[in-house]
């Protein structure tokens, strides 16, 4: 099993779910976070204060799949995230040991 | 759009605009002002009314109309209405008053005033002007701020219909030109009159206001602010278009307990609003916040409960906003109908208002953002239109006062005022016509507005500020930091 | 609880009320009224508290309570408060007005009005009630807008002894059936009385309300609001139950900033609530505000100080805590004592309060979610008795009127009233018997009115929506979106 | 700082301190009031300004201020605004008011008054205080109460200047000794006057306020309160020192949401602060309400687009600075101006404040946290020039009141009073006294009690409890659990 | 040494941290997250504008332990955090090279 | 390539953000988490009710680097991120298989 992490526009998260869903990916897990990376932020300017905002958000999914799988999700995020502008964000891909589903205690493949 | 089409009407505006302060200005002329009984009362009653409205636009429709907005438009949104509330003011006070509430001269005298009060030139400490009842005065300066706030939020109502997608200079611009093109017009045709001395002392009443010749009745402003916020609101919705992601993304308001505080606080402001429309704290201006009281609370009920019905679940919004669509209803109503006719019109309004915000938006399309059109230009038709039927006395209303039968004594007002004969039929139909005139005024004015803006500098921000949000993109701030 | 009991106690629940309606219409009647000067400063003075006291509910009250609960029960916690405002309003319009402040008949005549102004039937745009000046008036229409607002905020304030945990629909049907049965009544006990000129003609006053007859003083409503809502959410707190998780897991309040925003609010708004119940703008409603001013103070500090002593920090949640007790405990006292006795009722409302808030409640271990027993019922029973004592002259107070002996000349008030003979002892037994018979009706009433929901709606949330959160679960809608 | 210098101060200042008010209770005596005529209009409109300036402290000014700080110091700064509101109540009743409002006596006379109306005393309810109306009264504990409004919102506007580091236990300190020393003795010396009667019969003024007799205009506090707050605001800030991180780490406001709402509930408040100052509701309150939104509509504007020209965007903070601005600005010369003068004052502050609080601040280095300086000070010294210009009748303005010759009639004000002869440039020489007075006052006066406070509990909370945040560190809360 | 990541249900957190410090874990670091799987989300209905709110907040929990303890600590989040129902969540294991406390500069197992 | 994750104090953010940029680091992505350790919470009361606040606001920085770099990265942080108290927090090092721009399609070292 692979954990399958990717930095997404925070826009792109509808369309990125559905189509993990359309190729038979059952869960993942999103979390709000900031990225910092050649995408540019912004100044803020508070009375005269002038703070340069370098982090923007963006949106980290996590997604655990079969090895098998990983290639043909990389290949779907990928495309559907694309926006071909700078800051559409990475994908990177860790190795996972175990997997358990908590409520049946069923293990690897079949948690996921 | 085409840029070039815009040019052209825009000079078009520009001179239509530029004849139409000319003519006000050679011309005006006002009649002599009747000696004004006076009566601290209603000074002070008229002053808590005007700060009661501006609590309505700041913060009452900032939070209202920002708690709906998402987090990344809220901070642009709030500047834009703090803004509207500056720039109108100032507008007002340098040629808005004399527009409004001046007479006119020419063939324009029924739709716009003249300019002799321009920087309130002849508005002394001691000026004072008419109330509804004969010979019963307040000082000028109290009526010029209190019509002021009501220009202030009538643009920053507009707005809601065109919100997140906006540049902020078009915004800016639009709080200049509409009040002058649309505003102080539709003001003056329907309250600009000859006051009870006037009609008492039968002056001749051809320069008077449009609407007001043609006997329709709004107390508080249901054309003048309402139907006119709305119908100018919808037209910016068409001409912007969709925002991005409309109809795919989720759009949900962020913060609904901004928008609750707002619409409570729109409630408590609008005694002001309608109960300070009767210029005095007598039996009519208590007579208005009675209905102001009831009306809302029914529609805030209609929606909720039809919502519930309809939707399965009664939601906050449902009913923030029905109590909104019961106080833009019994907004032309306040001073004239009954609380038991009232009621009925709340209960209507929220039902009729609910069915546009939802069924008929949805069927047509249309991006009205915060849905000026579905709450205020339908709540205030459907106002506008129940005004005619509740002010019946047959129904409990007021009636029509007849102003050459009011009695004063000791300056102060004495007692209720004589009643003209009261044909339902027939006033609905003059308050049809009101209607009409309103819609058609604000409509192609406010068209002509828009397209001066696109000419000057454009309407709407960029697809990418738009994406990140117009709180970073036009004011370089962000509403809250974690 | 059993759904049998339930349906037992709601038909005779049911059948009470129907009775009670029932005589009420079919024998009240009102005395002729008296002719009434008027000013329009009470008009104004009126109009203004009216709104305040809006004010105080929506956004106030939401925001006090809405800030202490948890953020997934935020929306549903404003939801109900302004839903009651709105229900509250139209049932005070058909019926509540009537059966609180008309005469009632045969032995429930001291207990509840009758139906004779049942949907406003008679009072007309020109109608006055008598304030508490010999012959001064105000329009009726005012008063009765005045005492819904009453109405509302004490139903809204119950429902915080059973916050987090309650159904919707429960809520709307207590908006109806508690004012009804318990908050109408207890109105007509303690104000309904002949007035002024009644008093000085020498009418007969066995029909007048109990605790009146009592000669109980509550200037602003310490019994019919604060100890009547305490009591009420108490008892619905102790029939519901406690939240799942309560004492268990953290439960700390979303937004304290959104709780000092609503204190500060209802402080604002209690100048309409307290002053505003002098019915004029004259030295009694000023004294009423003074008051205000200083016992709140004054129990805003002694409840952070003693906190700060106790716990070792001084919290915001006890202060703003404090300044709401300290609200309450002076309300039946603020047009009675003097600043310095109201000074000291301040403090020691701020401690008692404290005490019961923290020790008593974690000792008994019932979820009163918003301690609206520790803060209303108590500081309103400190306030009921303490006002026995601040009212004697001798510490201060302004006795008590005797109202043969006020004068009046060219239809104003003219000078500060004659006083009875002050037996400070008796009073307190007296201000204690008036709080005995509060919390007897309360208590009860309310009982049957949770019975009686409980049968026709059931009153509790399934465990999963309460987890998920209410705003969700009921209204499906949240107060946050990011 | 020594804490050994420390000790000296104190010792020195609570000596002088002693003294003050001993030799204020001695001999303090006033003269034999005047009998009074009393409109209902005017108590209810000081009952309604008080209830305003009210809401501009809580929540106004908490939600303005707490806006603006770091989400961890959010529950600290609105803990310590109602903290003061509190205190300072209180203390006001106890002895503020009559070190403030009684004739003083020797020396000291002018500065500060006596201990004869301590607790209240002699503060009957019946006691009226007179208008800037010959003969014309209200009744004194309302005046109280208002004035006891503009003692706290001052103090809470101070502690700006300091927040986000100061110990809590000092913030409590400072609201008992900073009015004591400072804010009541400016207010007698701005305030204290015998009164139109006392003019109009020619009592002697010798002990009246020293910038009274200096002939200094002031009309609702623009030295008494802004520029008083921002010198104490100021001097704390030097003395405690910057905030851990300032310059270093990004300290945006949490919430300008927040600081918008409080933005606006000033501006709406402040017509009680302004116009209430009028004590009456008649055309000079009217005025001063008319100036109040010009000059602040103005000043928003002018800082607005000031920094769209200089900095590239118009920003939220910018423009509800340049309100605040604006309101601080008209406050001296609220009662005084033409709005055409006032509009032009507006465009001024507002350009001076927002240089003051960027280009002049980032210069010095010194981290005034709320920019009470640059906001307050700056803005209330632009004011009080200002008036002496736009007073003018050449300008506009409404010239300065010759109080023997105004005209009552049935104990109603009948009209405008007779102007004295205006000299613009001694009047500028005049206002420029009354200002350094202030500065050095409130300068010298403020040092003195931070150096009390400094030996008695310490002014700053360790560099730990900055950086976790004072809500957790001072309070053991948090202001938002999600 | 093991990071152990387990999404759960939010208010099972302190019973979680508790039976966790019970076995003498000493540190975890907790991030709120959405989560998407099995478990439905809900309806929101904003004025007639309807969306299927898909994602449900969950908590992640991260732990990173020696080997040795992986199964303990499996075992006692799968145990603590089970209600039975749907949307309880899971346990990823993935295999962590180096761990080093700040502070004290001290690496792997000394480090947690 | 590594995945080095950081759990450290939240005001050291902006100090660390610029050490890595001087050390030739471009990306990286944060996430507000909140820790558990040695470090102690604090107490919160309200109206009586008294909280143990256990968990301490932390922030989480999550860096892909080449292998080669991943000491020179640690070394960085810790540095920068130590201010000798407790509660300075952890680094964490994980192996990563893949890495994808999204934008670009790159992968591995290319990515970064
Ligand atoms: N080395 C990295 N480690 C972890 N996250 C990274 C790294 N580089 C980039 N990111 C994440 O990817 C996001 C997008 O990267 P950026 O360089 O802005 O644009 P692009 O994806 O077009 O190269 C960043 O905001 C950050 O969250
Ligand atoms: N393949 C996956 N990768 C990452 N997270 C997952 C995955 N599947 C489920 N999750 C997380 O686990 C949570 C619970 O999963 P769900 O399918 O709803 O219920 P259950 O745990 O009972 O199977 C999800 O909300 C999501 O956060
Ligand atoms: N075993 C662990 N697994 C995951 N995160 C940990 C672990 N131990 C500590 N942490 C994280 O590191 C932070 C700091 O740890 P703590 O023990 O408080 O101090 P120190 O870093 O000085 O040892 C914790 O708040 C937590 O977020």
């Amino acid at each position: 099993m692979k954990l399958v992490m990717a930095v997404i526009k925070p826009f792109k998260l509808d369309e990125v779910r559905q189509a993990l869903t359309d190729i038979g990916i059952q869960g993942m897990t999103v979390t709000e976070v900031k990225g910092y990376g050649r995408q540019k932020g912004h100044t803020e300017i508070y009375r005269g204060a002038e703070y340069e905002v370098t982090f923007v958000p963006k949106l980290k999914i996590e997604v655990v799949v079969p090895s098998a799988s990983v290639d043909k999700v990389i290949e779907t995020i990928s495309s559907v995230a694309k926006t071909g502008q700078i800051g559409d964000g990475k994908i990177f891909v860790l190795g996972i040991d175990q997997s358990i589903r908590i409520r049946t205690g069923e293990t690897d493949e079949d948690a996921l | 759009m085409k840029r070039t089409a815009y040019t052209l009407a825009a000079a078009l505006g520009g001179l239509a605009l530029g004849t139409l302060l000319l003519t006000g200005a050679a011309y005006a002329q006002t009649p002599p002002a009747p000696t004004l009984s006076f009566n601290k009362a209603d000074d002070a009653w008229m002053m808590i009314s005007t700060a009661l409205v501006l609590m309505m636009t700041v913060p009452g429709l900032a939070l209202f109309y920002g708690g709906m907005v998402r987090g990344k438009n809220m901070l642009s949104m709030i500047t834009q209405v703090l803004a509207i509330q500056c720039i109108v003011c100032v507008v007002w006070f340098l040629w808005g008053y004399s527009l409004a509430f001046t007479e006119g001269s020419g063939l324009l005298a029924p739709f716009v005033g003249g300019l002799s009060k321009a920087f309130l030139s002849g508005v002394e400490i001691a000026s004072k002007v008419e109330t509804f009842s004969l010979g019963v005065g307040i000082h000028e300066l109290v009526f010029v701020c209190f019509q002021m706030t009501f220009a202030a939020i009538t643009t920053a109502l507009a707005i809601g219909g065109f919100a997140e997608r906006t540049k902020f200079s078009a915004i800016v611009l639009f709080a200049i030109l509409w009040p002058t093109l649309v505003y102080f017009p539709i003001a003056h045709m329907v309250w600009f009159w000859p006051g009870p001395s006037g009609i008492a002392t039968g002056v001749a009443t051809d320069t008077a206001g449009f609407s007001w010749q043609l006997g329709a009745l709004d107390f508080a402003g249901g054309t003048v602010v309402h139907i006119n916020a709305g119908i100018a609101g919808f037209v910016g919705a068409l001409l912007l278009g969709r925002r991005v992601g409309f109809g795919k993304e989720a759009m949900p308001p962020h913060s609904l307990t901004l928008t609750m505080v707002g619409a409570s606080l729109l409630w408590v402001g609008w005694f002001g609003f309608n109960a300070g429309s009767n210029l005095e704290a007598n039996e009519y201006a208590v007579l208005a916040m009675a209905n102001t009281f009831i009306a809302t609370a029914a529609a805030g009920l209609s929606w909720m409960f039809t919502e519930w019905l309809v939707k399965g679940k009664p939601s906050l919004l449902g009913l923030a906003s029905g109590v909104v669509a019961g106080l833009v209803a019994v907004t032309p109503a306040s001073g004239f109908g009954g609380p038991m006719g009232t009621l009925v019109l709340g209960l209507v309004a929220g039902i009729v208002c609910f069915f546009f915000c939802t069924a008929v938006k949805s069927a047509l399309g249309y991006d009205d953002t915060l849905d000026v059109f579905g709450v205020h230009a339908v709540g205030g038709i459907v106002g506008a239109l129940g005004t005619g039927i509740v002010v019946d006395p047959a129904l409990g209303g007021a009636g029509i006062v007849d102003y050459t039968k009011c009695e004063v004594a000791n300056g102060a007002f004495t007692g209720v005022c004589g009643a003209l004969d009261y044909n339902m039929v027939s006033q609905v139909i003059i308050q049809a016509k009101a209607v009409l005139m309103t819609l058609a005024w604000s409509g192609i004015g406010s068209f002509i507005v828009y397209l001066i803006i696109g000419v000057l500098v454009g309407l709407r921000v960029s697809e990418e500020t738009e994406r990140e949000g117009l709180d970073i993109g036009a004011h370089g701030e962000r509403a809250y930091n974690q």
